[in-house]
């Protein structure tokens, strides 16, 4: 038999528990888990993506980029622009000499990370951008965008061990297929040699 | 202390002068809602010159029964039936200066009377202090005969109200 | 040699501020004629209650948005001054500051009448509130009545607003917030009817004084009668200051913001402060009726007011933090067809308990009232539609 | 305590009922009229109440009589303005010139 009001009592009863253990409870447990953003900062996690960022190995010279343009073509937003350099022949150089990013219209969504063959390209975890103007403060340039490995493997450990790893592979297996065989003329290593 | 009495005499003339000049607002504005305002204006005028009587208790009555309700109800009244078309009605009939007429010699009539009699004025009872349980005691005592007729005068007037003002749907199967 | 207005009240803290103001009436009697001295009084009384007003509600606005906060699991307004403290000042100045807008074919003086108009009764009530012994601002002995009947003039400011904003959303909000302030307002009028009946008076000060008693047992909440009337007046009260659940006509869902839909800036700040001071009013009142007022055994009285009236507001803002919206018609049935005839209840059973000896009265009163709850709550059962059918199948 | 002489009284009531009754005499709205009549109900009490303050009839009456006064200027405004209502919803008009045949 509903005893008239019980209803509300229970109500009543869920919202003053919920408002006393808020004081106590740790945030995991139903306390109250709001950071208070600028004073404490969220913990790391590493997977967080933000705006995109090239990495170079040791000196910025050596970057990874190739400019083959693939990111270019898959970013949904068409905020990337790559113009390739040429060398004295006028041959492509396999290098960007222009590399801009728009982060302005960038929606941090990891699509150029996915298609880079050269792993040359990664979501970084800075959001705090600002810039005194909308529509070209927030365009970076190659040199802007440049970060060394170091910091990639410092912002996402397990990924960055991974692709060096591969790296390193991918280093040796080329040393060792260039190695054994110095007797044969270099023509045939041609098309691998671009694959660095 | 004769200023504060001298100056409370004076509030009070101001206050009938403010009740006079909201009641000729209720009389001759345009605007019925305007006409509504003034009226739960001078009827708390009115209540405040009840205080001035001692019938604090009669004040506290008129404010809540006069601008509490009756008010409400005319405001609903207008609002149910004005249009909100700002045509510009006449608001008054064209007996108007007839009726001045009339009223200016009602006033002279009965002002002169008011002026001349004697009004038997005792002292006594200007210090006379009505409490609220001497009202109770009169209410309950020698008007209880009317108390009661008005009860049910109420509710016949309640009732009433309804069926004249229900819209009388046809009654569904 | 103690001036003649503080002599006979005793200096403790209980009296600090009866102490005060007299001090600085005996300050101001060296240069001021008597009679003068009597407005001084009026005037100091006035500034009190038209500072408190203001800050109290003030200070409301955080409360509430601190405590919805907690019970929502998020922490409340913290950013402006230590803990939010100072978050009502930052609202106010956006209050002043914001663009005071009126719509093209408003009524322009109607318009700017209705917020003046809503401010003043919910300003005069403090009048009536006896804030500690000896501390009510007009020892009225018609204090009940006047309170009841200035809360029942904010029905006018209402229908000012909602008609001058020629607006469809505020004139509906508005005849609906009529329609149940003035139903909620019989209940509440009834439901005050017994405490002016045990206490033989009108006059909020008496009514304090008769609930005292050794151990403050003599509650007027510690008798049958007492729970119901308080029980009836609380729900009345939340319902006439338009707090939820009761609170249809400004639903922001529904009707954007109700009655003061078109209001922006200093005039939505008024509707805003009445709202809260007769929020604050309607509890105190309510502690005054049942809970004691100022009575309790050790603290100051005025801390003892304050205390309760806090408590109650913590309840109102309780109840926001848990119940959904009424509807129409069940707002409108649940004050004619329930709380009213429990109010007419509560007065015939006050009378018999005023007759009969104390345990015997206990027993036959919580009999009568739970018949009659029952039977009420067998009364109203909501008429539950037959099942609907759909000829294509469910 | 302010005194003030009977008559005082007694002229500012009759101004007051005479403006309600020019108002009742000259408005074309019905409600206008009402509320017009409203007014001269006022001035009725005041007057009732301003006799029994000044003359020595036992001093509730009037105040009694205020009462009642009240209650059944309640009662009509009720059942006029329902009228008034009922009237709209059929004539589509409130104006008393308007409403001048005996058979509609």
């Amino acid at each position: 038999m509903t005893v008239f009001g019980w209803g509300v009592f229970k109500g009543m009863m869920v919202t003053l528990k919920n408002f006393l253990t808020s004081y106590y409870r740790k945030p995991d447990e139903g306390g109250i888990f709001t950071v208070q953003y600028p004073e404490e900062r969220e913990k790391k996690i590493e997977n967080f993506r933000n705006f995109p960022f090239l990495v170079y190995d040791e000196t910025p010279g050596k970057i990874r980029c190739v400019a083959c343009g693939i990111c270019e073509r898959e970013c949904p937003t068409k905020c990337i622009h790559i113009e390739m350099e040429l060398d004295a022949t006028g041959k492509p150089a396999r290098k960007p000499a222009v590399f801009d990013i728009d982060y302005g219209l960038c929606m941090n969504c990891g699509m150029c990370e996915e298609v880079c063959p050269f792993d040359s390209i990664f979501m970084d975890h800075v959001f705090e951008i600002t810039a005194p103007e909308r529509q070209t403060g927030l365009v970076r340039h190659k040199d802007a965008l440049l970060k060394a490995n170091e910091y990639f493997q410092k912002i996402r450990p397990t990924l960055a061990s991974v692709i060096d790893q591969k790296r390193k592979a991918a280093e040796e297996k080329k040393k060792a297929a260039a190695a054994p065989q110095p007797v044969p003329p270099p023509s045939t290593g041609g098309p691998t040699q671009g694959a660095v | 202390m004769p200023i504060l009495e001298m100056a409370a005499k004076f509030g009070v003339y101001a206050v009938m002068g403010v009740i006079l000049i909201f009641a000729l607002g209720v009389v001759t504005l345009r605007n019925l809602f305007h006409c509504a305002l003034c009226l739960a204006a001078a009827l708390i005028g009115i209540a405040s010159i009840y205080v001035v009587l001692q019938a604090e208790y009669l004040a506290g009555v008129q404010i809540l029964l006069y601008v509490g309700a009756v008010v409400t109800l005319v405001i609903f009244a207008i609002m149910l039936t004005e249009h909100l078309a700002g045509k510009t009605v006449r608001q008054n009939n064209s007996q108007s200066p007839l009726a001045i007429m009339a009223l200016l010699g009602f006033m002279a009539l009965i002002g002169t009377v008011i002026v001349k009699t004697p009004w038997p004025v005792t002292p006594a009872a200007l210090a006379s202090k009505v409490s609220v349980m001497g009202l109770g005691k009169a209410l309950m005592g020698a008007y209880v005969f009317p108390f009661e007729v008005i009860s049910i005068l109420l509710i016949a007037v309640l009732v009433g109200t309804v069926i004249i003002a229900k819209k009388d749907t046809p009654e569904r199967s | 040699m103690i001036p003649p207005m503080l002599r006979g009240i005793e200096f403790n803290v209980d009296m600090i501020f009866v102490t005060a103001k007299a001090w600085i009436l005996s300050l101001l009697a060296q240069f001021l004629p008597a009679w003068l001295l009597v407005l001084a009084s009026i005037v100091i009384s006035g500034v009190v209650i038209l500072c408190l007003g203001p800050v109290i509600m003030m200070y409301l606005t955080l409360l509430e948005r601190k405590l919805l906060g907690r019970i929502q699991n998020r922490y409340g307004p913290n950013r402006v001054g230590k803990w939010g403290l100072l978050q009502p000042i930052a609202d106010g100045i956006k209050m002043f500051t914001k663009e005071d807008i009126v719509p093209a074919n408003a009524d322009k003086i109607v318009h700017l009448l209705a917020p003046i108009v809503i401010v003043v009764p919910a300003l005069m009530v403090f009048l009536v509130v006896p804030f500690g012994e000896r501390m009510t601002a007009v020892n009225l002995n018609i204090g009940l009545l006047f309170f009841i009947a200035v809360s029942s003039i904010t029905i006018l400011p209402i229908f000012m607003g909602s008609w001058a904003s020629r607006n469809k959303y505020s004139l509906l909000g508005g005849m609906r917030t009529a329609a149940q302030m003035i139903s909620y307002e019989i209940p509440m009028t009834l439901a005050v009817v017994p405490a002016i009946m045990m206490s033989q008076s009108l006059s909020t000060n008496t009514i304090v004084l008769s609930q005292v008693g050794d151990y403050d047992l003599h509650w007027y909440i510690f008798t049958p009668w007492g729970i119901v009337g308080f029980i009836v007046f609380f729900l009345c009260a939340t319902a006439e200051c338009n707090r939820p659940p009761f609170d249809l006509p400004e639903a922001e869902s529904e009707l954007v913001a109700g009655f003061h839909t078109e209001y922006s800036g200093m005039k939505f700040a008024l509707f805003y402060m009445a709202e809260y001071m007769n929020a604050f009013t309607l509890c105190a009142i309510a502690a005054t009726l049942f809970l004691g007022g100022w009575q309790g055994p050790f603290l100051p009285s005025w801390l003892w007011f304050f205390g309760k009236t806090f408590l109650l507001i913590c309840v109102m803002i309780w109840f926001r933090g848990t119940f959904p919206r009424f509807r129409v018609d069940h707002l409108m049935g649940f004050a004619w067809k329930f709380l009213l005839p429990l109010t007419l209840l509560n007065i015939l059973l006050t009378a018999l308990w005023q007759f009969t000896s104390n345990l015997a009265a206990w027993f036959w009163s919580i009999l009568i009232l739970g018949i009659s709850l029952w039977t009420l709550v067998k009364l109203n059962r909501t008429f539950v539609p037959e099942k609907r059918h759909y000829p294509m199948g469910n | 305590m302010i005194v003030l002489p009977l008559s005082h009284i007694l002229i500012f009531s009759l101004l007051l009922f005479a403006i309600g009754l020019y108002g009742a005499l000259v408005r074309r709205n019905i409600i206008g009229i009402l509320i017009s009549i409203e007014l001269m109900l006022n001035a009725a009490n005041v007057n009732l109440i301003a006799f029994s303050k000044y003359t020595s009839l036992a001093p509730e009456t009037g105040q009694i009589f205020a009462f009642f006064v009240i209650a059944l200027a309640a009662a009509a405004a009720a059942v006029g303005l329902a009228i008034v209502l009922a009237l709209y919803r059929i004539r589509k008009t409130v104006y008393t010139d308007e409403v001048n045949l005996l058979k509609w």
